[in-house]
């Protein structure tokens, strides 16, 4: 059993308001110096044979049309065996 | 004749009752299309409706580009067929690259219902042909992630060539860029709006009977181009 | 993994069982034991703990409750009385109506979103079990300390569950309660209350009738949720390596119930279905057992069909397991291909997993080996019934006997002014739109009233207009002073507030919240409340059709304050006619119908201001209620009315402020002579509602009181030109005649100061 | 400037519909053998000083107590520079 691991985030210039509020409430906890919070998805695929390209191929291509709005997100595909 | 007007039901979809009782009382023909069908049963225009398709617990809208209707609906919306997308429906236009742009989470991170007052700003798409240009109306806006986001230069652009069709008043309910609440694409047939006009088409449950216009509308600009015979 | 097959019940008859740690105590083990004819395996052991349980068998509950079937009202409106998923009662037309209020208290505490979301979902699952669509929700809430700090996650968690579970669901929820109150600190509470509609044909009920018949089980798939006790059995059965860990905490998935709606009535309404139950409490457990029991008596099940979510469940979690969004229905062989493909529309997993027989046994195969052979009545209705010692608590004379007479009362206008704009402001008086903002109310289109309006309104047929009320009412501190009292308070005002939206009340139902029924003093306080709400019922003629009881609400020895809420469902036969909170237009006239006394005892001024709970609560005359119940609908049909309200937590000052704010228009409104400007703006005396007549409709209205002899109070006059007058750029409620003064209240000031307090505290 | 990520996820046993719902929804877009999808959250934090154990300590308890909800979820805390 392999896991691929899609991370997606919020492209820098967009703007996020939960990790603003996470901020926010840092401050409030006493944890001092943070200067930015960003919240992203991961999304852990189980498969249940092994990877190869064209497996990986795929799953980029869905990282990008399914999993992640190229609009106002990024994404990383990585295995995790 | 009477026109047919599509209305589309996903899994998940919650308003598609509401768009129907709505096209019927403007005076059309509710047609309901549902999301595994490849085939838009020759109807005249289209409804995306709201709610949570597929649960929507991906990303709003996200699932529901990949169904086969969508296929077909973004080659006819593609060739000019009047389609138009509330709440959930305008995030599934955002999703399949018919309208630029995407909606996020709300600001303050909670889902919100109440009734909001909103300008129109061009009355020249075939969903606004029958308001006043500037016109004030308050129909009801219920939603979890509607803030409108697009990069600066997509936002000059809708505002440059008109594209902006209502803007939120009285405040800002959910952060959108801009103020606003719907846009629509350069051939005006596709629009995307985030408040919800079949909620306020009879004074007895709506606010108001505002959001009327948008159905109707389609019916007028239907006849004025000819694409049906009356 | 061993399994604990019947043939070893017989072959090891005296295996050691671990009965206490299931909740069974000796008795009711022995009692499994005789009805068997031998010890039970584990699974059965399973199966019965769970069912003779507290919340799944009412054992505490049952000789009381027994009350609302003994005293019902002869009604030709009840179709389903109590006993089903949920009662139904007829509209007209052949309409028919379902609604039902329960508790999931204890797990909203535990995880407040999910909780708060998966009570929301049980209680659609059973007006669905009925052959209804659902078509609204409401959420009465309770919680502690508004300020304290574990208030705001249980508030904003529970209110995020809700709305998050019903907006997804596309229901929309048309009113509920949110009240504070330090004995819920560590005891919320969460009822959630689902109105379905249907046809009379549509009607359904869980019963497993047909010999030959299939039993199905579709939705979610069965999971390790809510077992937490079984894996007691468990352990037992499993080697060396244990089994996996069980969840500690159910989640729902709102979209999978939203499918499982469509799927479900579109399977009753092609006639595939003999009979349909939801899987709540006890799931695969009570849902073959009751079916059984309810049906011809016989019922065998193949448990290794069950769908999986978790491979590692043992049969006796299986049979336990809570996993929510699954129903079960009864279908005839020759139809189950149908069903099926219906079921994959809906893309819902489904699968064959018992037959109806008329062994009058329920027997449990797994993979080939029988684990459970009994009778299932008695898993499912002979349960044990307690007949628990009760008695009047000791503090009770104290409690009754502090009255409130004494407390500081505003003297002066000025003072008066203070209280009004404190009172408006208070957590449990001030605006819910914080909340209530987050569902969505639009959603169906058939929305007539929504909160803040004294009921929710539901159009029902849309060509003719037919329409239900609902409304859902308990003022807790009225029941901890007289709990016979209290309850019947709780029923009159929720009468009431159906009655003042134009329609006419016709069925209950409640859900009663208490402490801990091993306690004598709780179980008073349960059996005066139910003994109080029955006897209302008998008396007003409106039938208990459901509810749901809810036990053990306590930290420690300290139990919530009795809380018996109480749902009252009326028809309007024409929604156009319904009556607003809002007046209208200048020149209406704005009466008070009935009495106000001297009655501050538990009332909301005492709670906020001075934090006094003492006295006895307000007098009730029930025949007054149906009195003003009768010109509040008469008045409506004949459109007398512009606007009504309900004058109940806070007087009428809150009454008058709250249609004032609505409305945005103002008003001059006077202190009737000869009684306490204090005591008319804030006495909580029951049996009253403020009215708005235009000029026009006087006369009627006052000779339609008089002649059935019920006080009505001219008090004020709509006047938007005052503000004008007095030189205020915002539309004023203005009260004369206190201490010979006048108190002026902008309008917008009482707005800004009634929504600013949730954002405050949970914003 | 150093990146603190914290990642959370629903603990095992609990029901994920997220997961579910993008389970359906990879196989209608072909790719097949996948087993299991999981959801999970990610939290970037961007501290402008550098990360001390005490620093890190107090980022611990607030995965626990803010971040994440220890009834239904498991958490990571990683540095990343
Ligand atoms: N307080 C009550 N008043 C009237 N009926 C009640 C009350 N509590 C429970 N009941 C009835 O007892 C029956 C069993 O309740 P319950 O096990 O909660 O049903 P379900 O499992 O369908 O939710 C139902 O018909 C319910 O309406
Ligand atoms: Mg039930």
């Amino acid at each position: 059993m392999v896991r691929i691991v899609v991370d997606v985030k919020l492209k820098p210039e967009i703007l996020d308001p939960q990790g603003r509020a996470v901020l926010g409430a840092l401050g409030r906890l006493g944890l001092e110096g943070v200067a930015d919070v960003r919240q992203g998805k991961q999304f852990i695929l189980t498969l249940d044979g092994d990877v190869d390209d064209a497996i990986l191929a795929q799953v980029d291509k869905i990282a990008e049309s399914l999993l992640s709005n190229p609009v106002i997100e990024d994404y990383t595909v990585r295995v995790d065996r | 004749m009477s026109f047919r007007v599509g209305v589309v039901t996903f899994p998940g979809s919650l308003d598609d009752r509401d768009a129907a009782r709505a096209v019927t009382i403007a005076g059309g023909t509710a047609v309901s299309l549902w999301h595994a069908d490849a085939n838009l049963h020759s109807v005249d225009a289209i409804v995306l409706p709201g709610g949570f398709s597929y649960g929507d617990y991906l990303r709003c809208g996200a699932i529901a580009r990949f169904a086969p209707v969508m296929e077909k609906i973004v080659d006819a919306a593609n060739g000019g067929l009047p389609v138009l997308g509330i709440c959930n429906g305008f995030q599934i236009l955002c999703e399949s690259h018919l309208l630029p742009g995407a909606l996020t989470r709300n600001d303050h991170l909670h889902f919100i219902c109440r009734d909001q007052k909103l300008k129109i700003e061009n009355n020249n798409t075939a969903w606004t042909v029958d308001y006043e240009l500037g016109q004030e109306i308050v129909v009801p806006l219920k939603n979890g992630e509607g803030g409108y986001v697009a990069d600066d230069y997509t936002l000059d652009q809708l505002e440059g060539e008109g594209l902006v069709i209502a803007r939120y008043l009285d405040g800002n309910p959910n952060g959108s860029r801009r103020d606003i609440a719907g846009i629509s694409n350069q051939a005006g047939n596709v629009v995307g709006l985030m408040p919800h006009p079949e909620h306020a088409v009879e004074a007895l449950t709506g606010p108001t009977t505002d959001g009327l216009g948008f159905f109707t509308s389609v019916l007028t600009s239907l006849v004025k181009n000819g694409q049906v015979a009356v | 993994m061993s399994v604990d097959k019947v043939q070893d019940a017989l072959t090891n008859p005296n295996q050691e069982q671990p009965f206490a740690e299931l909740g069974l105590k000796q008795d009711e083990y022995e009692s499994i034991r005789e009805i068997l004819g031998r010890r039970p395996t584990s699974s059965e052991l399973a199966m019965y703990s769970v069912m003779w349980s507290e919340h799944c068998s009412y054992k505490s509950s049952k000789v009381h409750l027994r009350q609302f079937g003994e005293k019902a009202p002869h009604s030709d409106a009840l179709l389903v009385g109590i006993g089903e998923n949920a009662g139904v009662v007829d509209i007209g037309d052949g309409w028919a109506v379902t609604f039902k209020v329960e508790s999931h208290n204890h797990p909203s505490y535990v995880e407040p979103y999910q909780g708060a979301a998966t009570g929301v979902g049980g209680i659609v699952r059973d007006i669905i079990s009925m052959g209804a669509r659902p078509v609204a929700i409401m959420d009465p809430l309770r919680f502690g300390d508004p300020t304290h700090p574990d208030t705001r996650r249980v508030l904003t968690g529970i209110v995020s569950g809700v709305g998050g579970y019903g907006n997804c669901l596309g229901l929309p929820n048309i009113g509920g309660e949110i009240v504070f109150d330090a004995s819920y600190q560590g005891n919320p509470l969460v009822n959630a209350l689902c109105v379905g509609t249907m046809r009379h044909a549509d009607i359904h009920l869980a019963k497993a009738t047909g010999i030959g018949n299939s039993v199905i089980l579709y939705g979610a798939r069965t999971g390790g949720d809510g077992i937490g006790g079984v894996s007691v059995l468990a352990s037992e059965t499993f080697d060396a390596d244990g089994p996996a860990k069980r969840p500690s905490v159910q989640v729902g998935d709102p979209f999978m119930e939203k499918l499982l709606i469509e799927c479900t009535l579109e399977v009753l309404h092609a006639g595939l279905v003999e009979g349909i139950q939801d899987l709540g409490g006890a799931g695969i457990s009570c849902a073959t057992s009751e079916l059984a029991s309810n049906g011809e008596g016989g019922m065998h099940v193949w448990l290794d069909r069950v769908l999986l979510r978790d491979s590692t469940l043992s049969p006796e979690e299986i049979l336990m397991s809570e996993s929510q969004e699954r129903m079960c229905a009864v279908v005839e062989p020759k139809q189950v291909d149908a069903f099926l493909a219906v079921c994959k529309k809906w893309d819902i997993e489904a699968v064959v997993i018992g037959e109806v027989n008329d062994s009058g046994r329920l027997t449990v195969d797994w993979h080939g080996e029988q684990i459970v052979d009994v009778p299932p009545r008695s898993v499912a209705h002979d349960g044990p019934v307690y007949n628990r010692p009760l008695a009047r608590p000791d503090w009770q004379d104290a409690r009754q006997a502090n009255v409130p007479d004494d407390l500081p009362r505003p003297k002066s206008a000025n003072e008066i002014r203070e209280t009004f704009m404190t009172m408006i402001a208070t957590p449990n008086l001030a605006a819910k739109t914080w909340v209530t903002s987050q569902y969505d109310r639009y959603v169906m289109g058939n929305t007539v009233l929504a909160q803040p309006e004294d009921s929710g309104m539901i159009r029902v047929d849309e060509e003719s207009g037919l329409g239900v009320a609902v409304s859902t009412d308990c003022n807790a501190r009225f029941a901890a002073l007289d709990p016979y009292r209290g309850a019947q308070l709780a029923y009159a005002e929720s009468y009431r507030n159906v009655a003042v939206t134009g329609a006419v009340p016709l069925a209950v139902t409640n859900c009663l919240n208490f402490g801990s029924p091993e306690d004598p003093s709780v179980m008073w306080q349960f059996e005066q409340a139910v003994t109080g709400l029955a006897d209302a019922c008998l008396q007003m003629n409106t039938p208990v059709t459901g509810g749901n009881v809810s036990f053990y609400n306590q930290t420690g020895d300290v139990a919530i304050h009795p809380t018996p809420v109480v749902g009252v469902l009326g028809v309007i036969d024409d929604v156009d006619r319904r009556t607003p909170m809002a007046w209208a237009e200048d020149g209406e006239l704005i009466y008070v119908l009935g009495e106000t006394k001297d009655e501050l005892a538990g009332s909301e001024w005492a709670h906020a201001i001075h934090n006094h709970l003492g006295g006895l609560p307000p007098g009730l005359d029930l025949n007054k209620e149906k009195t003003l119940a009768e010109i509040l609908v008469a008045g409506s049909r004949d459109g007398m009315f512009s606007a009504a309200h309900d004058v109940s937590d806070g007087g009428i000052a809150q009454s008058l402020a709250e249609m004032a704010m609505k409305s945005n228009i103002g008003a001059r409104t006077w202190i009737p002579d000869g009684i306490d400007p204090f005591v008319f703006l804030w006495s909580e005396s029951a049996t009253r509602a403020i009215v708005v007549v235009a000029r026009s409709e006087e006369m009627r209205f006052t000779a339609m009181c008089e002649a059935r002899e019920f006080a009505a109070t001219r008090i004020g006059v709509v006047d938007s030109q005052l503000a004008n007058e007095i030189g205020s750029p915002d539309q004023v409620l203005q009260i004369d005649g206190v201490y010979a003064q006048s108190v002026v209240l902008p309008i917008g000031e009482l707005r800004e100061a009634s929504e600013a307090t949730l954002p405050a505290l949970f914003g």
